[in-house]
């Protein structure tokens, strides 16, 4: 499980280095809110696993002074909704003091937890901050899928010397996947800034992050039974994104579709389109792309409401086909 | 008996203040049948929410009352409608006294449109007349109701706004702000902590350098009342509107309570403190079960009229439990509604996959 | 003087309508930290002109208390990058709260003040916030430009019945601008979420907003002597985006260039190119699209580097050459 | 004389504390001298620095410390240097006392490769070691001391972190959640607010509803000091810290000051006080002047010695001046470096025109 993987990140990194520790609200004695840091508490004691009181400005800030002064905090956000209270600290303390200082002060620190909807959490609760985080030179934004990206892209996010934001998804903490026995070893880290194609396909390029792209998965997997062949591109990387393996695959392919959960308007698809149309791949593209993407609204808790303000597979499934010319629709769509 | 005159239970602990409410309390018999049947319809209420959470029917977060509602149904009792209320997610106790029926209530929480939200806004986000919200960010409210306050001075009545919080909420930076805002300013709120011993798996010491949350403010005077009872609360927000209606400023208040039940749905509540903690609580300070008694030993009511009154919520709460459950969501094109009151020509709905056609977003 | 014609909306508005205040850090008794509230004190008094304490976060959430109850405040931030500090009230608070009631509690609020780079201010004053809040529904985004746009648009901000976030630019504060008999009048409203097309043009179309529209219409100028026609369109609204205005240019001059003083990735320029990506406009674009913006940094203090820091003249005007392929560079460009 | 016993200029105020410092304090010759050269480079070195701005050779912000000196010079006096120090953007004298030479601030002002952060911070970002800025956010500062404190316990050392703030910034909500978070984990961080009356244009009373300000921390004790008295700050500082170390947690103190400029050099200054009240506090509070008397009616030094002080502080902070005039800005590529320390392969630096070619970077 995704939650697993976060945990043993956590556990192996405070084995191996002392300067590392974790705070948060209800990261200790409760095992965190989603059990991401169960026992850390137990076994790390209150030195150096941290419940703080809910006042994120105030941990955050404590957090990143730490980080200036030699330690390498992992700064939970029960979720990364409330990292709004303390967003000036990541952009403002966080991210850009070791330009500020002209080198002199690096902020080595991880800020993580559950970013974008879950279920029936309604509007305050279900906000994807990648795009946002995305735009901060000076940051490192990670957003993981699978249990290997987990643990390996938080590792690496720890041992880092810089910010990182690292935005995980409730919906997968239970989500089993296989782990190689490589991404069990501890000394398993997925280097920051390049994306995975979790799967090659030559007639359409789905480029997606965390939990969509098991939407996209599930999508090509379906498309593949009537001929398509998608290749899905894994981000893991928002900031900086790996632009070399969406332009190889976009040449290869002639069609892009971006997939997300996210608003659509300056979000993530929308810098993945302008990065396509900037580059060498321009020439390639057989037909206008497409954003899937959360609806452009605020998140609505009833359950029909909430299924429509998030991107499903068929959209995905639609899109390839309206993108392929596939489908009796896609005239009139694109006109 | 007609009425009674009473003692609060616990005494009143002030702050900065020369004097405090009167702890000898009059309750007239249709007051305290009133409040007896407020606060089990309350917790029935609760209790049926908890059910529905079970199963499945209500989703995501879900914050009972239950053990808190002396403090809805006293403070209720001590204000105007026309003064305002604002708290936080621990809402449903609120929106009931506010006006919202048990109905409006339970089919926000099932997410139907007889919901007082339409099933928008579901558990943490419930509005009505001078009622506005239910806040999902934990002490976002605070400064919400001091603006409230601010607006009632601002257009010249006297009606105040009290905004709620919890023990956890406390130590939030915003607060402290709009104190001192509101100190600076005059602003006829009244706020008030309800301190319920946990801010989720957090007991009060952990989290506050200070637990006297009616002195927190400072240089705002206070008043610590005992939450678990009814006629203290209502007398103290009497006592404390009338001083903020006096245009004497904001006033502090900590009404001391309890929650039952874990802090949302998802959590069982009983790894941070002992089942036998919440059973003595139970027994030893509930707001409606000592009501009760006190409603009997002064004669204010027999018990075959509080049985009356418990069956005719029990039949309440189980309709607007059947109704929650088969009443119907809103219909897709409603997912685009109500993002602007005043919309833009030409405005654009943005759908899942980039088109704005109609066609395409109401699939 | 963009800086008059702000204080001349907010004046008239606050003499037609009782409900409207002003409240922020010195904008009473010092007249504004930039002098934009001259004389509303005086005028106006304490119940409607108030000094704040800083506290950022917790007079945010005032003024959208207030709003919610029936007022309509004007909320200044004494820069953007303060907003910071209370975004979450103007995201949870401001923003979603209409969907949240299902339409009962609206919150007509106007939240304005300097955006972007000033002069020698560095990286903690000089952030973009156009592409964030452009994220969110329920806001609405305005950025104007000129002492017209300036008036038009804050009046209709002020009218609005919802949230709007006002980005307005220090740097042209002082800058003169004619104003028109209309402009002056004191029923002057620009509508919102529409684009303003500064100057037509056949060859290439550059898409900015706020102060980078002088540098667009700066470069249209001096390409016109070499024979382009630039056409220049000044967004004015950020959300919602007038997309029609952009397609329709681009079908027309078959070249994008994307110009803004902020950070280039998940930008403004990122969601232009997208929509027209997106859009019928696909199949007529001849080039690849350059979105010309601040450079990927932390803004640095001294002036050499800040100036390399901001999008200047000459790069819109390589850029449009390298796009319309009058530049020997061009073809090493979109290799 | 080779030293003296003098009294503090101002009898301490102590908040929740049983006794404080002592009010008679010893000063050796030496360290009286020292005093004196330091504040008067300080004074020289803003005098200098405003006139620079004037000029047009310093831009943006620039916030001076005149009439502040002795807070810095007292307070770096009894602390150690492996104690760690952060403050707002009115930082130069800080940043000078931490060790940062007259050229490397004034460098860092006029934006050239010899300032403390190569000009790329400019007035509000200056550092060095054990000193973390230069803070342009009113406020953040506080909790990242907090933080910095944190990290001095937890690596186990007896350093403590001194975070300084103004009048104006003690509203922040945020200061409040690092009191709570700094006293339930007993963090050594002395938090001071240096009160110069005015926050920008508005003075203590319309922005705070409470201004003792050493008596903000509710439940963290604080002392009052003038801050106008370099000695009585010196002692104050060597008691608070010694409190800190021996683990009794964190401390308030509150240094009463003045500040003789306006806001920033865009602030004339006079428009919310009057010139008169600016010069009488040149004329009765100073802390150089009242400092330099001392110093001779106490036999600690003599008018000539002092001369001599003043025309060495002159010579050097001329020269630095004159340095950091003609010295080179960082070269172009610089505009790229420093923005993340453990580059990511392949990360590409992405320019103002989309291009991410080194030819293209660089113009
Ligand atoms: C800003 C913010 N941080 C964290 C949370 C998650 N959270 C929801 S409720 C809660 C506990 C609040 O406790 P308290 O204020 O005592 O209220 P109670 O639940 O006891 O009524 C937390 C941490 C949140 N909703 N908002
Ligand atoms: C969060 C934030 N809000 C507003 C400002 C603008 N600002 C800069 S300094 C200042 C006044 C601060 O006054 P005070 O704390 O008393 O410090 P002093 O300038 O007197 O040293 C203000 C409002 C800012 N930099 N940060
Ligand atoms: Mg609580
Ligand atoms: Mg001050």
């Amino acid at each position: 499980m995704v939650r697993d993987a976060l945990n043993m990140a956590m556990d192996e990194e405070m084995a191996r280095d002392d300067r590392v520790y974790l705070l948060g609200e209800e990261v200790a004695q409760y095992d965190g809110a989603y059990k991401v840091s169960r026992g850390l508490w137990k076994k790390y004691g209150d030195r150096r696993v941290i419940d703080t009181p809910i006042t994120e400005m105030g941990f955050a800030g404590i957090a990143v002074g730490s980080a200036m002064a030699g330690l390498r905090p992992i700064c939970e956000f029960m979720t990364f909704n409330f990292s709004m209270q303390a967003i000036d600290h990541v952009i403002n303390s966080a991210a850009k003091t070791l330009y500020m200082s002209a080198g002199r002060v690096n902020v080595p620190i991880v800020f993580r937890g559950p970013n974008g909807a879950a279920s029936g959490v309604a509007a305050q609760h279900s906000q994807c901050y990648a795009a946002w985080y995305g735009h901060c030179p000076g940051l490192k934004v990670l957003s993981p899928f699978s249990s290997e990206d987990a643990k390996g892209l938080l590792k690496a996010a720890i041992r880092d010397d810089d910010p990182v934001v690292f935005l995980e998804n409730e919906l997968v903490y239970g989500t089993p996947f296989e782990m190689s026995d490589e991404a069990l070893s501890d000394e398993f880290v997925i280097p920051i800034g390049k994306a995975k194609v979790e799967r090659e396909g030559k007639h359409v390029t789905l480029v997606s992050h965390s939990k969509s792209v098991e939407l996209c998965l599930e999508a090509a997997r379906e498309l593949e039974g009537q001929g398509v062949e998608c290749e899905v591109i894994n981000l893991r990387s928002i900031r900086p994104m790996d632009e070399e393996t969406i332009i190889k695959s976009v040449m290869k392919t002639h069609h892009l579709i971006t997939v997300e959960g996210g608003w659509p308007q300056f979000g993530v698809g929308a810098e993945v389109c302008a990065k396509v149309f900037e580059s060498a791949a321009f020439n390639y593209l057989d037909a206008p792309i497409v954003r899937v993407t959360g609806a452009d609204v605020p998140m609505p808790y009833a359950k029909s409401l909430e299924q429509r303000a998030l991107p499903q597979g068929f959209n995905i499934i639609e899109s390839v086909k309206r993108t392929l010319n596939l489908s009796p629709a896609a005239a009139a769509y694109r006109s | 008996a007609e009425s009674a005159s009473l003692n609060v239970l616990s005494p009143y602990k002030v702050y900065k203040l020369d004097d405090g409410p009167p702890e000898s309390v009059e309750v007239t018999r249709d007051d305290g049948l009133k409040f007896y049947r407020q606060m089990q319809t309350v917790r029935r209420m609760e209790t049926a929410a908890g059910n529905l959470y079970k199963e499945k029917i209500i989703r995501g977060f879900c914050h009972l009352y239950s053990g808190q509602e002396a403090i809805c149904v006293g403070m209720e009792a001590g204000l105007r409608p026309t003064d305002a209320i604002i708290t936080a997610y621990r809402a449903h106790g609120w929106t009931y006294m506010r006006g919202v029926s048990v109905l409006g209530v339970l089919a926000e929480l099932t997410g139907r449109q007889s919901g007082c939200a339409k099933g928008k806004g579901g558990s943490m986000h419930m509005y009505t007349d001078n009622f506005y919200g239910g806040n999902g960010i934990v002490g976002a409210q605070v400064p919400l109701g001091a603006g409230i306050g601010f607006a009632m001075k601002y257009q010249g009545t006297d009606n105040l706004c009290v905004a709620l919080y919890g023990d956890g909420a406390a130590n939030q930076g915003q607060m402290f702000e709009a104190y001192n805002m509101a100190k600076l300013w005059d602003i006829p709120c009244i706020f008030v902590c309800e301190n319920n011993g946990f801010g989720m798996g957090t007991p009060v010491e952990r989290a506050s350098a200070s637990t006297e949350y009616y002195t927190r403010g400072d240089y705002i005077p206070g008043i610590w009342v005992d939450g678990m009872d009814v006629l203290g609360v209502r007398e103290a927000t009497r006592w404390a509107a009338e001083y903020c209606r006096a245009g004497k400023g904001p006033l502090l208040m900590e009404c001391a309570t309890y929650r039952y039940h874990g802090h949302s749905m998802s959590d069982p509540g009983t790894s941070y403190r002992t089942r036998d903690e919440i059973q003595e609580v139970r027994q030893k300070r509930d707001p409606i079960t000592g009501f009760r008694e006190r409603l009997l030993t002064n004669n204010l009511a027999t018990p075959e009229e509080l049985k009356k009154i418990d069956v005719e919520v029990r039949k309440e709460v189980d309709e607007a439990v059947a109704k929650a459950k088969t009443d119907a969501e809103l219909s897709a094109p409603n997912l685009y509604y109500n993002i602007y009151k005043q919309i833009p020509e030409d405005y654009k709905r943005i759908s899942r996959w980039g088109g704005t056609h109609e066609s395409i977003i109401i699939v």
